[in-house]
């Protein structure tokens, strides 16, 4: 059985229709890439499987489990997490309070504890800051994790909020367009990055328009037009198919 | 109530003894008034309403007690000294007043407050107990007071004193001169229109107590909250209801507003009125419709009413209003009663506020007379500009009721209900 | 020397450069497209000639005018005019008032040239009384267009008119910037669908990591094999 | 580095001065206990009293301020209804502890028992407010909380049978003024009483904030979004805020009513609301010192003006007006050209100057 | 008591407030702020009335023509000096300087002109209807006589061509579109070549030169003190945000509910409860804000 299972997804925006009748797959340990034309449905997917909007006719299935609709808080502490195509940092926390705040399940978190300062808490709260460091330190932050990420470039944004997520250990990771405003260097260690985690047995869904990247990465494409699935299957079947090259460059 | 008045005569002496020192430093640089033990000026205090709800009422009250304190002061002062009066602003607001009064009695050395409202007085009289200084003002009409403050007719005994005292006849007194003339008039059933105000609620409670008392029936009572633009549809409820007059009890400007809708309405009917807005604005601006209203308006009737008036216009043109001759009286009994004490602090004032007051000894109406009297050896008894400003034994007076009839656009004294008349409307102890 | 001329541009938000370098120019009336993948900068490029980008280097000129600096409020007067890919209209507007709109910055518009718009666009005709927001996405970008028309403008720029629409309506929409072409005004457009754009275009860039990349004309662009694999990063 | 930044990190900044307010504040009450239950007396120099009474009233606002701050500077909740929860707790405990009101309830219960239900029922109303408007937009929620303000003004106002009317509620217990020695004895250990319980709420307020709790809050405030996406139940956190800081303002309303022996609606106006948002502005959002540090400017400045009266040229009358002009040319002026106040950091509140 | 001659009052009260709020909301949607210092504009408006009638004087709609001419140049001042500075900074900075701005505004009304209040001179005239028969349902009676004042008629015909005027003007003009296109999209204006200040500066404009209307008609019908407009701001705000904010055909009809609300509980609330009507009002506002959080309006209304 597939760990996410999107099946006839739709949803409406006025008179626009983002998704119109989507079925997507992912099994576990997957890393699939989701490609198409601007307008195609991709961001809205992301959007509906993670509770951000809920669509209006279909379902999402995460690991056997019907979630369709459920709040993103609700998602992510299931498991299932993603990140923002125009980074969303916590402008206004330093570095290291956006990765620690993503910490699931802490003790610190209830008003109790916080106020008793419990020793508990404060052995989880122990963990939580190595943990974060070690993350800040691997995304090579460390230098920047006491200032605040207001003050971060795009690629560093996006460095951030990969360390973010990855404090929560999803089971699956949504993506969307880790690569963009990334220069090549750096997009070349995000990509590496993200192997990696797939290698460990994290399940990676990426949006992204960077296909020379995203083609080498994945295990799997999936082509989104005009809200549907157009066309899926390996990297380079996908995009030796012609209605791939149509949708792109147009009829 | 008992009070132990050491705490604050030790707190005195301290500041003496130790002159400046920490916050004592800060506070007494900003300190300007004379400590009233010794000789020089006496300061009293006068929490005010220079902004906040009533603060249209305040000039007149203002002048009033200049042109008082200027009178005294011509007249040698009380103990040969100056007076001077302290004014700062309470907004109306408790709890502004609340420091306001500390402010005044710490730090200016006031021995005495010539001010304060029924919504200040109320709920800050624990508060004022404490501060063991007389409280001498011309505002409050509220119920609450009845029974509260004065000397309990004890003038050398402190110990049970309530330090409240007011040159203003009580809503409880007064109402009763208003509802005997509407029931005189040969109104069974009333209507009353009030606003939802301390001061204009306690007027239509007394009012509608002593007219019931009196055997009239309120077939209507409508509370309405102030500042509305308009009072059409509260008059409509009222006047849903079969009476043959109806009283008002909301401040001048609402009262306007209220009377003019009245009068545009055509409803009929005559209006009495509450005792603060026998006010020839007030005619003028509702018009014709309002001749034949009535209100039965203490503070406008004392002994020296008319010479207070004469002295008053000289000192500027702030308007008179039902508290402006009280805060005269205010000033005058409490400048007899430290002349009579011949010491000037609170508890002094406290002891002979009803001594110079009351009925027994030579009837004065200005400082200058009554200092004269005191100086020959004589008893005084000060007869005020709103009312002969006899105390009780609760800090209040009794005065004549003035009933001011509209007409013409302006307000005239019809009659005058005698200060006798009107205590025989109250029981003895219960005012 | 061209209609616009863009020449060393840096370009992004804030402290993001999305564009460095780049060469752009259109003569007065060429028909010229900007391709490239997604995230190449086109819209970017579009977006800093009108002064709605940070323009953070280079220069840009209109008709010998520097307009470098300037806001779009004041581009527009310069005889550009812009239709933004995405809430082009005042959905709370009519189509009528969302017209007049277009030709807010003249002191009076012609009757000719709403009916040469009504004619270009005959859908808009009888819905002059229609709130915008109303409209069909297809109507809408009609519309959007049918504004910027309304300045009778030198160039008019267009993002995107083709994203989101259905097949058969792409191809009317592109009839139409066919039109306008004809009818002697400068067109810059930004395709994603960019067979479709180069096949009609006179000339093409072809953007991709912010930077120029190709340039020439369009069915040369469009036979290109370099320019296909730049597409599918192959 | 020492043991303590070993466990809390920088994260924990503000652990060292939770430990320290705990520790004050637990002196002040062991001092207010000492004045209270012994003969012990102290004098102080009358023309300081104004101060302490000022001063009494600081630390009683400074309760409200903590709260509005938990709900706004941290949480980004915008209540302008703040002296609503105030007035309950006030008003709940007057009713249930008063004997002998001239009008409205008064139960005569024990004061100990209707505090705590003084600020539970500031709680639940902080609760229906919170259940019924958090979801609302920053500005929509500044209006629900506005009105619910007039609304129980009104009522205050206007059921005299159950609120005493415009006199309010009379004959509350003073419980420090009953047991000190005289009044000026028991006028420093109110203050010193009330103080200490500020400085220790300051104390779990800095615990609470400096914690991974006050973490939520902050990114809350940040971008909502985002903190849901991390797996954080927002509105909860939101709820939390809310409901915390209404319970704050009704224990303080609770401590002015036993204080002041009387509750009227005099003394919870809009004024109040305002006077303590001027002080959290003025102090710098999003940091618990500097919001009280603005409050004691702003009430300072409103005291200190008074003193001022005998040096100025102007009647006494225009110097009321001229007074409250300046106030609202320094709330103007601070937002102009000190959006984060005068101690807050322009980075966490993420404005620019 | 007549359910007719209630519906009337309240129709009379909504106007005064639909004139105000129409401003109110105008700034609301365009400026995106709430201005808390909207009442004084009211009380300023209503003050160059008086002085004009009684300095110059002139005859009183030439009094409330210019009063309106001094309130929407007051208005562009006071935006320029203390709300355009800080435009950028966000709704709750523009509310709490707006917060400011009043007190000192106030204030410095209480200073310039005394405390005691002011009165138009004005005469009105009753118009009664009085053959209508009663049409009672309980002790409500639906119909029944009523009666109308020239004031009233002339508070509720001013709303009217209030109403028209703005209505044209955000219909007709080219700057009234501009306005109602800057509440939809501000970005899309600019590029439109829609200069956004200069709409922002009439928008401020029109709002001062309403609120002096309404302030002028206030004080016909009440008086004119520092405190006037005060009295009136949390029901304009209300209304406003009744109708949705930021829509002026909105911001009508929640004045009219509002005035409605206040006439009709005054007449009917039981016994006791009478003072209590302004709290109604609230606790309707509060009643839509959570049934229907974009107000009785919705997000765009074109047509009233």
């Amino acid at each position: 059985m597939s760990l996410l299972d999107v099946d006839g997804l739709v949803k409406d925006f006025g008179g626009l229709r983002a998704l119109d009748d989507l079925s997507v797959s992912v099994d576990r340990g997957e890393l699939v890439g989701v490609m198409g034309p601007n307008g195609a449905g991709k961001s809205t997917f992301f959007n509906c499987v993670s509770g951000v909007v809920a669509p209006d006719a279909g379902t999402v299935r995460f690991d056997g489990e019907d979630v369709t609709g459920d709040a993103p808080e609700s998602l992510a502490k299931t498991g299932l997490v993603r990140t923002f195509q125009r980074t969303r940092e916590l402008e206004t926390m330093t570095v290291r309070d956006n990765v620690r705040l993503a910490a699931p399940d802490q003790r610190g978190e209830r008003a109790l504890p916080a106020l008793l300062r419990t020793s508990g808490m404060r052995e989880e709260e122990q963990a939580v800051r190595d943990r974060a460091d070690e993350l800040i330190e691997a995304f090579e932050l460390d230098h920047l994790k006491d200032e605040y990420s207001g003050a971060l470039s795009g690629g560093q944004r996006k460095l951030l909020e990969l360390a973010r997520v990855l404090m929560l250990d999803p089971e699956v990771l949504l993506l969307d367009e880790p690569f963009a405003g990334v220069n090549p260097t750096l997009t070349n260690e995000i990509a590496g990055r993200i192997a990696d985690l797939n290698d460990e047995g994290m399940t990676v869904v990426i949006i992204e328009h960077e296909l020379e990247t995203l083609t080498e990465l994945v295990d799997r494409l999936v082509v989104l037009e005009q809200g549907s699935l157009l066309v899926e299957g390996e990297p380079a079947a996908v995009l030796a198919d012609e209605r791939v090259i149509e949708a792109y460059l147009g009829e | 109530m008992a009070f132990d008045n050491t705490g604050r005569n030790t707190r005195r002496n301290f500041l003496k003894a130790v002159g400046a020192g920490g916050v004592a430093a800060t506070a007494g640089c900003l300190s300007f008034g004379d400590s009233g033990g010794g000789s020089g000026t006496i300061t009293l205090g006068q929490p005010a309403a220079q902004t906040g709800d009533w603060d249209f009422l305040q000039p007149g009250v203002s002048q009033a007690t200049d042109v008082a304190v200027q009178q005294i002061n011509d007249a040698g002062g009380p103990l040969d000294r100056e007076i001077e009066v302290q004014r700062r602003d309470t907004a109306v607001n408790p709890q502004e007043a609340r420091s306001v009064v500390t402010q005044l009695v710490e730090n200016d050395d006031a021995l005495a407050l010539m001010g304060l409202f029924s919504s200040e007085i109320n709920p800050l009289f624990d508060f004022l107990q404490e501060q063991q200084t007389p409280v001498v003002t011309p505002w409050p009409g509220s119920g609450y007071l009845d029974t509260r403050g004065g000397d309990m007719g004890t003038p050398d005994n402190i110990d049970d004193d309530q330090w409240v005292w007011r040159t203003v006849i009580g809503d409880t007194v007064h109402t009763a001169g208003g509802a005997r003339r509407a029931l005189d008039e040969g109104n069974d059933t009333l209507g009353v229109i009030n606003g939802n105000s301390e001061g204009a609620r306690s007027w239509a409670d007394g009012f509608v107590a002593a007219y019931e008392e009196g055997g009239g029936t309120v077939a209507q009572r409508v509370e309405v909250s102030l500042g509305q633009s308009s009072y059409q549809s509260a008059l409509d409820r009222l006047f849903g209801s079969e009476f043959s007059a109806f009283a008002v009890s909301i401040p001048l400007e609402d009262a306007t507003t209220l009377l003019s809708d009245w009068s545009d309405g055509g409803y009929g009917r005559q209006p009495i009125l509450s005792d603060p807005l026998a006010q020839n604005d007030l005619a003028s601006q509702v018009g014709g419709d309002l001749d034949g209203a009535w209100a039965a308006s203490p503070g406008q009737a004392g002994p020296s009413f008319d010479s207070f008036v004469e002295t008053y216009e000289q000192g500027g043109d702030a308007e008179l209003n039902g508290w402006t001759p009280p805060a005269w009286d205010a000033m005058h009994v409490t400048a007899l009663a430290i002349e009579r004490a011949g010491e000037a602090t609170p508890e002094a004032i406290q002891q002979n506020l009803g001594p110079v007051s009351r009925d027994g000894g030579t009837e004065v109406t200005t400082f200058a007379e009554g200092k004269e009297a005191l100086a020959n050896g004589e008893e005084i008894s000060y007869q005020g500009a709103a009312t002969p400003t006899n105390f009780t034994n609760f800090g209040n007076v009794f005065g004549p009721v003035a009933i001011n009839v509209a007409g013409g656009g302006e307000f005239s004294q019809e009659e005058v209900i005698p200060a006798e008349d009107i205590r025989g409307l109250v029981p003895e102890d219960e005012y | 020397m061209s209609l616009l001329d863009v020449s060393n541009l840096d370009a992004g938000y804030g402290d993001l450069q999305v564009l460095s370098d780049v060469d752009l120019t259109v003569d007065r009336g060429e028909y010229v497209a900007i391709v490239g993948p997604n995230g190449a900068g086109k819209s970017t490029a579009m977006k800093s000639v009108f002064g709605i980008a940070d323009r953070q280097g280079g220069s840009i000129t209109f008709d010998g005018t520097d307009i470098t600096a300037h806001s779009p409020e004041r581009v527009i007067h310069e005889g550009l005019s812009y239709v933004p890919q995405t809430e082009n209209v005042f959905p709370s507007l009519t189509v009528d008032e969302n017209l007049r709109l277009g030709g807010y910055i003249l002191d009076d518009v012609p009757e000719s040239r709403r009916e040469a718009i009504f004619e270009r666009f005959p859908v808009l005709a009888d819905r002059g009384e229609q709130v915008a927001g109303t409209l069909s996405g297809g109507q809408q970008q009609m519309l959007a267009m049918g504004c910027a028309l309304m300045l009778d403008p030198d160039l008019v720029l267009l993002d995107e008119p083709s994203a989101g629409l259905a097949p058969d309506l792409v191809d009317e929409m592109f009839d139409r910037i066919d039109d306008i072409n004809e009818m002697g005004t400068a067109v810059l457009i930004v395709e994603q669908n960019a067979k479709e754009a180069l096949r009609r275009c006179d000339r093409g860039y072809v953007l991709a990591n912010g930077e120029n990349r190709y340039e020439g004309g369009g069915d040369e662009l469009l036979n290109d094999e370099e320019v296909r694999r730049q597409f599918l990063g192959g | 580095m020492s043991v303590r930044e070993r466990l809390f990190g920088d994260g924990e900044r503000s652990g060292g001065s939770a430990e320290r307010a705990f520790l004050v504040g637990g002196v002040c009450l062991l001092v207010a206990a000492l004045l209270v239950f012994t003969p012990l007396a102290v004098t102080v120099p009358g023309s300081s009293f104004v101060f302490i009474e000022v001063g009494t009233l600081f630390v009683i606002y400074g309760l409200l301020v903590l709260g509005l701050d938990l709900q706004y500077g941290y949480t980004g909740l915008v209540n302008f209804g703040h002296v609503v929860f105030f007035a309950v707790g006030a008003y709940t405990v007057a009713m249930l502890s008063a004997e002998g009101s001239f009008a409205g309830v008064a139960l005569g219960l024990p004061w100990l028992l209707a505090l705590p239900v003084g600020v539970v029922a500031a709680a639940v109303l902080g609760a229906i407010v919170g259940t019924t408007s958090l979801r609302l937009r920053d500005d929509f929620l500044a209006i629900v909380t506005l009105a619910t303000a007039e609304i129980f003004h009104t009522l205050f106002v206007n059921f005299r049978g159950v609120f005493g009317g415009n006199v309010g509620i009379l004959g509350v217990p003073q419980p420090i003024a009953d047991l000190a020695a005289d009044s000026d004895t028991a006028q420093i250990a109110t203050l010193v009483l009330f103080g200490g319980v500020t400085i220790i709420a300051l104390g779990f307020m800095t615990r609470l904030t400096g914690s991974p709790y006050g973490r939520v809050l902050r990114a809350i405030r940040a971008d909502e979004l985002v903190t849901r996406s991390v797996g954080k139940s927002t509105f909860s956190y939101k709820m939390q805020a809310f409901v915390y800081g209404a319970a704050l303002a009704g224990f303080a309303g609770g401590l002015f009513a036993l204080y002041n022996g009387a509750v009227a609606p005099g003394f919870f106006t809009i004024q109040v609301t305002v006077t303590i948002w001027i002080g959290m502005l003025l102090g710098g959002a999003s940091n618990h010192r500097a919001v009280l540090g603005g409050l004691a400017i702003i009430m300072g400045l409103r005291l200190l003006s008074r003193f001022a009266l005998e040096v100025t040229p102007v009647s006494a009358d225009a110097f009321a007006s001229i007074r409250l002009i300046a106030v609202g040319l320094i709330l103007v002026l601070v937002i102009r050209y000190r959006p984060a106040g005068i101690w807050g950091d322009e980075r966490e509140l993420g404005v620019d100057s | 008591m007549g359910l007719a001659q209630n519906v009337i009052f309240g129709l009379v009260t909504g106007s005064y407030i639909a004139i105000a709020a129409i401003g109110f909301t105008l700034i609301y949607g365009i400026v995106n702020m709430i201005n808390f210092a909207y009442g004084e504009y009211l009380t300023m408006g209503a003050f160059i009335g008086i002085l004009t009638v009684g300095v110059l004087p002139l005859p009183l709609p030439l009094a409330a023509v210019v009063a309106m001419v001094g309130g929407g140049l007051i208005s562009l001042l006071l935006a320029r000096l203390f709300f355009t500075p800080i435009n950028q900074t966000g709704p709750v900075p523009m509310l709490l300087t707006s917060i400011g701005l009043g007190l000192v505004l106030r204030n410095g009304i209480r200073l310039t002109a005394g405390q005691s209040a002011r009165y138009f001179d004005t005469e009105a005239i009753t118009f009664r209807f009085d053959g209508l028969p009663p049409l009672s349902v309980g002790s409500v009676d639906l119909l029944g006589g009523f009666f109308v004042t020239s004031e009233q008629l002339i508070v509720m015909g001013c709303a009217v061509g209030v109403f028209l005027l703005v209505h044209t003007l955000l219909t007709r003009t080219d700057v009234g579109i501009a306005m109602r296109a800057m509440g939809d999209n501000e970005n899309l204006a600019r590029v439109r070549g829609i200069d956004t200040q200069r709409i922002r500066d009439s928008v401020w404009v029109l709002a001062g030169v309403l609120a002096a209307l309404a302030g002028v008609l206030l004080g016909i019908q009440t008086n004119v003190s520092a405190g006037t407009g005060f009295s009136q701001i949390l029901q304009i705000l209300s209304a406003a945000i009744l109708g949705g904010a930021g829509s002026p055909y909105g911001a009508i009809a929640g004045s009219y509910v509002i005035g409605l609300v206040l006439a009709l509980s005054t007449a009917f609330l039981p016994a006791g409860m009478t003072g209590i009507s302004s709290a109604i009002a609230f606790l309707i506002l509060i009643g839509v804000l959570l049934v229907k959080p974009s107000g009785l309006a919705g997000q765009e209304v074109r047509e009233a």
